[in-house]
């Protein structure tokens, strides 16, 4: 209890502003045409590559000749740049289409 | 160099962010949408390899290098990829997402076990929690992927009574969780343990539900994927992890719930409903012995068509299972040299995802003039001659309309009925996605061509350069 | 310069849960019908009567023998308080013809 | 008790003032939405009183006394104000709400002139600029009740060459509130001066705009109080100001952008425009010499009335102005009554803000489903035989869809001159808000019948049930 009211306390603003965020992710999203729900789909899993950072933090703090600790930290690099690369891509060329219909 | 000025280029990553989910929504700006984000992450990218950091080991060759690879096979994969593959790609670029979370994760449960970095009980949960729905989120992908692509039965890997199942797996790893979470200390053995039923479960929790539902799937995994990035962005106390990852969870929720409104069905139903599943396969054959169905030549179809001054084409499912595409168009191109008045009438959920048969039309190069949504086509048919169903069902079945009891019953449908005459293309009586028998094939209007879409039409092509 | 350095590390969070807010206000307002314009502004304008709690607080700091400062911040509750009120209550108003009609 | 307790209930203020908001958008949820965020502004006044507090004084006297009177002089206004009065009203505890930022902020700079509160520069720049942005929302919005309720002339208080003169007073006021947060000291001389600039600033920016411009200026200076009280959360650092007073601001922001488009106009040009204030008083006449507008009889609009078989009335500002909603509705039951199929087609912006004409006729009880929207409306005109327009003007003008130097160019409007015949009442052949000539009062379908539309209605709700 004790440490939970101590983590509200320290954390106030970030609770707001991820709430926020909650609530325009909703906003956003809760009036758009279904034909533009597979784009939007693919173009939201690229943003969600952005756990990428985490690999690339990851790395950075590794003792350099930790061999076994870089070599994750570089497959999870990996894994998250094909998702950030291809997500983005792939939705460009989706969108594409839509493009030239107009 | 300060880092306040890598938090505002951070701060800059969300807001383009933000603003590139916004334009996304909108088919005008979609792709400038997809841009500002691709460029928000970008930018977010690079702070991080630069952002300064105390006992950073810089290691920038590990890291380009990885970027290096990591950006060859997604462009290669994106650029490579058919039209109607993209599902499946979505579904397997997320789950790589998902494995991302998953390294991570372990790492620092590795370091942690070895003492090199102490740790909070709540840390430790968060990073627990990253490592269950990461894993999730990666296996689950990957069996969307295999059902969307045809590697793998719609019954494949179903564990035996799945809703229970899967609860229990559920309720087992959260417990987990608690439990390491609250004694602070990680042991290989139960981190094993987590991982290994955390991976199960993303298996189990999608092989029972049906391959035509995966596009619904895939949404809810890819918020799966965003709560991921948004755990390890706490564990980082990285704000563009963080809010990015928010983002996604929270518009990836609701977008799956959209999906799911547009099939008229619940996410709950999805889940746990087997109707998916069993629609497409199951027996049904003309199911009210009394009616008949009447049969068409394609000499007869060729003429009726070539007479007619307007014709809408409604496509459907089997034109991608047939893959049609071109032979929908070359008649089309003949039946417009003749001066008939051709045009398609696209159903908001006709195919397996939003926007299928667009994307097919688009790719054969349909113009968009020709192109009549739900409501512009139901003003429409009143006044069209003939109708052709290239492999549509339940998106023209007109007990959506009239019968309660109908799994479909509310959905709007395409009122083919009110044209002149349907000629509905499919290779036998079988029902369609939604499993249900459709009245239309016996009106008194309709007359069917039997067999495949793309063969059925080719033919009557010919019928119609030879015959009329 | 220094500064300004300084207020926005101190402030980042409270610079996101600030800009959150900004482009949540915009969406939730970006797509309402017409005839709900005069309702929603007056429910909007109830809402920004939310600056009373200034006033109260300003008269919890005031010494209590410090008449004029006080007389100050109890004209401040009234007109917020009025607002307030007000407000919410003629917006109700207003809405219950929307009611009335379905 | 820790202070934590009253930040989340804050916090619980700040969720239901989105929710709150977020429903009021959706005519089904609005009510409920705006008990949401009375409940919202409920918890946090009270959070605020009992807020742990260093050195607190309680005067808790004087809180509950200020906030009793408040509460009673807010209900009773709320209460027993007429309908159509009731913008006046919104602009009035606009005006209040920006009183009460204004003496807040005063307060705070007597006392740090006073030296009991020492600031930064940043908080006299915050304090200054509520101060200047209150003022404004203060005297601006007794300005717009004022020319709402008639009480002041569209053209009383203008200063001369308004824009230059605005523009002039924004830019020194602004340039005081920099020179006084960069001395860092504060002189009651240059605080009164800012003072008084500030609400001179108020008047001469509403006074210019005419009254039918009104709504948009409210919905803007409501923004600004939004402002304000944003402001004076970062000087108290109070969550729930801050948040509440954002929302407010970007929301009211945004819907002064709408109600602009809705009358196909931008902000600027209902800022600095003129033709609001001229519109309705200009002189006009019948500027087309060649052109008569015909006359009826309202014997002979009785008996048209009475042998048609389907009628649509138009209501407009006149309706408003002449209170003619309960006679419209008299002669509505005497020919329902008569076998006449009566409905409303609302236009979007007839009257003086938006829904005016809902309000009116839900005043009278005329059912929901009599009323049209514009498409309905436009869809059922060409089936109609006779429209009664009831002191609209500019919502049936049809030169907004060809003339293209127009004001109205672009504007969709109701097409009553697609219906069998037309009567318009209204009581000469002056133009209406946009100050544009109406060439339907010249169609050879129009028929005029001058005069008070209360006045013009019950001749002809006598008319009618005598005379045929
Ligand atoms: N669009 C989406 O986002 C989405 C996502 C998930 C689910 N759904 C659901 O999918 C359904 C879509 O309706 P729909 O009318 O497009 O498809 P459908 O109802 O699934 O019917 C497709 C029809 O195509 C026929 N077919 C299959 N292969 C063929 C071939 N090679 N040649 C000719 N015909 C062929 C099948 O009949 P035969 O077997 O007799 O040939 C089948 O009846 C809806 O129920 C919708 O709710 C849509
Ligand atoms: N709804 C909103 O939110 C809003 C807000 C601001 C501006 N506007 C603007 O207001 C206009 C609304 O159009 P509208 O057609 O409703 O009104 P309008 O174009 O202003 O015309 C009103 C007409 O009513 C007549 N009238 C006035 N008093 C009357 C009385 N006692 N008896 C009979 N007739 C009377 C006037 O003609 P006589 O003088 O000849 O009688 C005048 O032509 C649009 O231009 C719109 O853009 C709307």
């Amino acid at each position: 209890m004790e440490a939970f009211v101590h983590f509200l306390q320290d954390n106030l603003l970030m609770i707001y502003s991820v709430t926020f965020a909650v609530f325009l992710g909703f906003e956003l999203i809760s009036k758009v045409p279904t034909v533009i729900h597979t784009p939007l789909m693919s173009g939201a899993n690229a943003i969600s590559g952005v756990v990428i950072i985490g690999a690339i933090l990851l790395i950075r703090q590794t003792p350099s000749d930790d061999y076994a600790m870089l070599a994750f930290g570089f497959l999870g690099v990996i894994l998250g740049m094909t998702n950030v690369v291809g997500g983005f891509a792939v939705t460009d060329r989706m969108l594409e289409m839509f493009k030239k219909k107009k | 160099m300060n880092s306040i000025w890598f938090d505002i280029i951070y701060f800059a990553g969300v807001l383009l962010f933000i603003v590139g989910l916004q334009r996304l929504g909108h088919p005008a700006s979609a792709r400038r949408g997809n841009l500002m984000a691709a460029a928000g992450m970008g930018i977010s990218i690079l702070a991080s390899i630069f952002y300064p950091m105390e006992g950073s080991h810089g290691n920038y060759l590990w890291i380009f290098a990885g970027m290096g690879i990591g950006a060859v096979i997604g462009w290669l994969a994106a650029k490579r990829v058919q039209m109607t593959a993209m599902p499946q790609l979505v579904s397997l670029f997320n789950g790589l997402g998902g494995a991302c979370a998953v390294v991570i994760s372990l790492v620092q449960l590795i370091g942690a076990e070895q003492g090199a970095t102490p740790m909070s009980q709540a840390e430790l949960g968060t990073i627990l929690l990253t490592l269950l729905v990461g894993s999730v989120a990666f296996t689950g992908s990957l069996i969307a992927w295999a059902k969307l692509d045809g590697r793998l039965k719609d019954n494949a890997l179903v564990p035996p009574f799945p809703t229970i199942f899967n609860m229990a797996l559920l309720l087992i790893s959260l417990g987990l969780v608690i439990f390491m979470a609250v004694q602070g200390e990680v042991s290989m053995m139960w981190m094993g343990i987590l991982l290994a039923i955390s991976l199960v479960y993303g298996v189990t929790f999608v092989s029972p539900i049906g391959g035509a539902d995966m596009p619904v799937v895939i949404s809810l995994l890819n918020s799966f994927t965003g709560l991921t990035a948004a755990l390890a962005g706490l564990i980082y106390s990285n704000q563009v992890m963080l809010m990015g990852g928010i983002l996604v969870g929270s518009s990836g929720t609701i977008l799956t719930v959209l999906m799911c409104q547009a099939m008229n069905r619940s996410l709950w139903n999805v889940i746990v409903g087997s109707f998916g599943a069993s629609g497409g396969s199951g027996g049904g054959a003309a199911s009210d012995g009394e009616q008949v169905a009447k049969e068409l030549s394609k000499t007869d179809a060729a003429i009726l068509l070539a007479y007619s001054s307007s014709v809408v084409i409604v496509p459907g499912y089997g034109l991608a299972v047939a893959q049609a595409q071109r032979a929908c168009r070359d008649l089309d191109n003949e039946l417009t040299a003749r001066g008939v008045d051709v045009s398609y009438a696209i159903h908001p959920v006709a195919g397996r995802m939003p926007g299928h048969m667009n994307v097919l039309l688009a790719e054969v190069d349909v113009p968009y003039e020709k192109l009549m949504d739900l409501e512009q086509a139901n003003n429409a048919l009143p006044n069209t001659d003939v109708v052709i169903v290239v492999g549509a069902n339940d998106v023209v079945n007109p007990s959506a309309r009239t019968d309660t009891s109908s799994p479909i019953y509310g959905m709007p449908i395409l009122n083919v009925d009110e044209a002149g005459k349907v000629l509905v293309m499919k290779r036998s009586m079988r029902p369609g996605y939604a499993g249900v028998q459709n009245p239309l094939f016996f009106h008194k209007k309709t007359h069917m061509l039997f067999g495949d879409a793309k063969k059925t039409l080719q033919e009557l092509l010919e019928a119609t350069k030879v015959g009329v």
